[in-house]
């Protein structure tokens, strides 16, 4: 491992605190927000793959006529365009998925959500 | 080290200190400033695209939504026991991860096998068709139908969004109708 | 001269970040994020001219925009939907 | 020496001293906004950064973009938006806090800062 590859320790860092947060906290929102810094990690697993040293955007400048340019890897970008937005997406869903469970339970903390069931139960 | 190197530390101290928060309020602020960072480094890697979409829909309505949510549940987190066993997982799973990313390319290598395959073709079509985004080509284009079933993911959610706190099943209870719109006047 | 002004927009970056996570109050935490909302435009509008490539300053309308916006939609909650939480007997 | 070179000189040492002093105003209002005891000198600090270090350095980059007229459009856009805006989002924080009790004369917040973290 050299630190050349510091770009993957720190979207597996992220990552991890991502894991982290959402398999620690008892709170709902906040492990939102773990998936939210999970999916971040991920994305930025991709785009920094897609750098390429001495490269720029893929936007073609109006005053290029040959291929000379050097573009970093426009791939990465695309998939992660469509990651992020179906992301928002479940995120909506994930929040008013809690909105609803605090209205039927009163609380969005996962344990006591699981005392309130099994004293339903028992 | 270049420059977003730094920037990745600062990215990795926020997202420590969302977890070490425990007013869910501020976990939110800094959600925000962790977005509005996140966007700020793909802008400096040279994903335009990534953070203008970043920008629309990760920092603003994310950090938005996220607030609504706040508002009709409770914004403090309770203080519960510290647990081991997350953190041994975590840092198990860390281990393994970089463990598996020795024998990936170093950052920015041009030599990288993703970048000789399909994304020339791509750059050179783009050229050939005049549209100067690349981005924007492979997107509408060459993978329209990809675009067509995110479309579609969107369409899913948001009707997930609107049964769930919009639908019948509170219309049917008439005393429970005058909560709901006391907070959607916050909502809105 | 475009890299000397980033190190002094990142150094004020940082020092924003600091007062976020320090806090103490809330509205210290939306001060730091709206400061750090402008740093962020200002960064990407100063490394579209490092890179050679200005047509990035599209990139900071929407920064600044979406900041504008974000910082009014957390006053709004923080002013009528009561969502401060460092204030006892709030209605939850 | 031709006007063109000494003209470049010019531009290059009014954008250089444009953007330092940009760059110089936004470290200064974040040291500010680090170090002001209370929250409403915070914001004080704070609006430094906002109004003159973006002007500045805006100016800086105008100066450098070699009269391209697009963007200098946008420069100008971004700029008049960062002025309008910035001072509306302090003054819309000042005055939520202001309403939710923040006291001004003394240094010391009153309920609502007591219980913060």
């Amino acid at each position: 491992m050299s630190l050349d590859q510091w770009h993957h320790i720190g979207s597996i860092a992220l990552l991890c605190t991502g894991l982290y947060i959402v398999i620690s906290r008892d709170n709902l929102v906040k492990k939102m927000m773990g998936l939210n810094i999970f999916q971040v990690a991920v994305i930025f697993f991709y785009v920094t793959m897609g750098k390429v040293t001495g490269g720029t955007a893929p936007i073609i400048p109006a005053d290029a006529h040959g291929h000379e340019v050097l573009y970093s890897n426009p791939i990465p970008h695309v998939l992660m365009l469509t990651a992020i937005v179906v992301g928002v997406a479940t995120t909506a869903l994930g929040l008013s998925l809690i909105v609803r469970i605090q209205e039927a339970y009163g609380t969005a903390e996962e344990d006591e959500i699981v005392r309130l069931d099994l004293e339903e139960i028992g | 080290m270049p420059i977003e190197a730094l920037l990745f530390v600062l990215l990795v101290v926020l997202a420590l200190a969302i977890a070490h928060m425990r007013d869910l309020f501020a976990a939110a602020m800094l959600f925000s400033i962790f977005s509005l960072l996140s966007a700020g480094m793909f802008t400096l890697m040279d994903a335009v695209d990534v953070a203008f979409t970043e920008a629309a829909v990760g920092a603003g309505i994310s950090t938005v939504l996220i607030l609504g949510t706040l508002a009709l549940t409770s914004n403090e987190e309770r203080n519960g026991p510290f647990r081991l066993t997350p953190l041994l997982v975590c840092l198990g799973l860390g281990a393994t991860l970089i463990y598996g990313t020795r024998d990936l390319p170093v950052y920015g290598d041009p030599g990288a096998v993703v970048h000789h395959h399909v994304a020339p073709e791509y750059i050179e079509g783009s050229h050939n068709i005049h549209i100067p985004n690349v981005v924007t080509t492979v997107l509408a284009s060459y993978r329209g139908y990809d675009t067509f079933g995110e479309t579609t993911v969107v369409f899913t959610a948001g009707l997930g969004v609107l049964l769930l706190l919009g639908g019948a099943a509170r219309r049917r209870d008439p005393e429970e109708e005058a909560a709901p719109q006391a907070t959607s006047e916050v909502t809105s | 001269m475009f890299a000397v002004c980033m190190v002094g927009l990142l150094i004020t970056m940082v020092l924003a970040m600091v007062r976020a996570i320090a806090g103490p109050t809330v509205f210290d935490r939306i001060l730091a994020a709206n400061a750090f909302g402008t740093q962020t435009v200002l960064m990407i509008a100063v490394s579209g001219f490092l890179a050679g490539r200005p047509e990035w300053l599209d990139l900071a309308l929407v920064y600044a925009l979406m900041n504008f916006i974000g910082v009014i939609a957390v006053l709004k909650f923080v002013r009528f939907g009561n969502l401060a939480s460092d204030q006892p007997g709030r209605p939850t | 020496m031709d006007p063109a070179a000494i003209l470049a000189l010019v531009i290059d040492a009014l954008s250089w001293a444009f953007l330092m002093g940009g760059a110089f105003f936004c470290v200064v209002s974040a040291v500010g906004m680090l170090r002001m005891p209370d929250f409403y000198t915070r914001c004080h600090a704070a609006g430094l950064g906002d109004t003159m270090g973006v002007a500045l350095i805006f100016i800086g980059l105008g100066l450098q973009a070699d009269g391209d007229l697009m963007v200098l459009i946008k420069l100008a856009f971004t700029w008049a938006f960062i002025w309008i805006t910035g001072p509306i989002a302090t003054h819309a924080l000042v005055k939520a806090a202001y309403a939710r009790g923040f006291a001004i004369e003394d240094n010391t917040p009153t309920a609502g800062a007591a219980h913060a973290d």
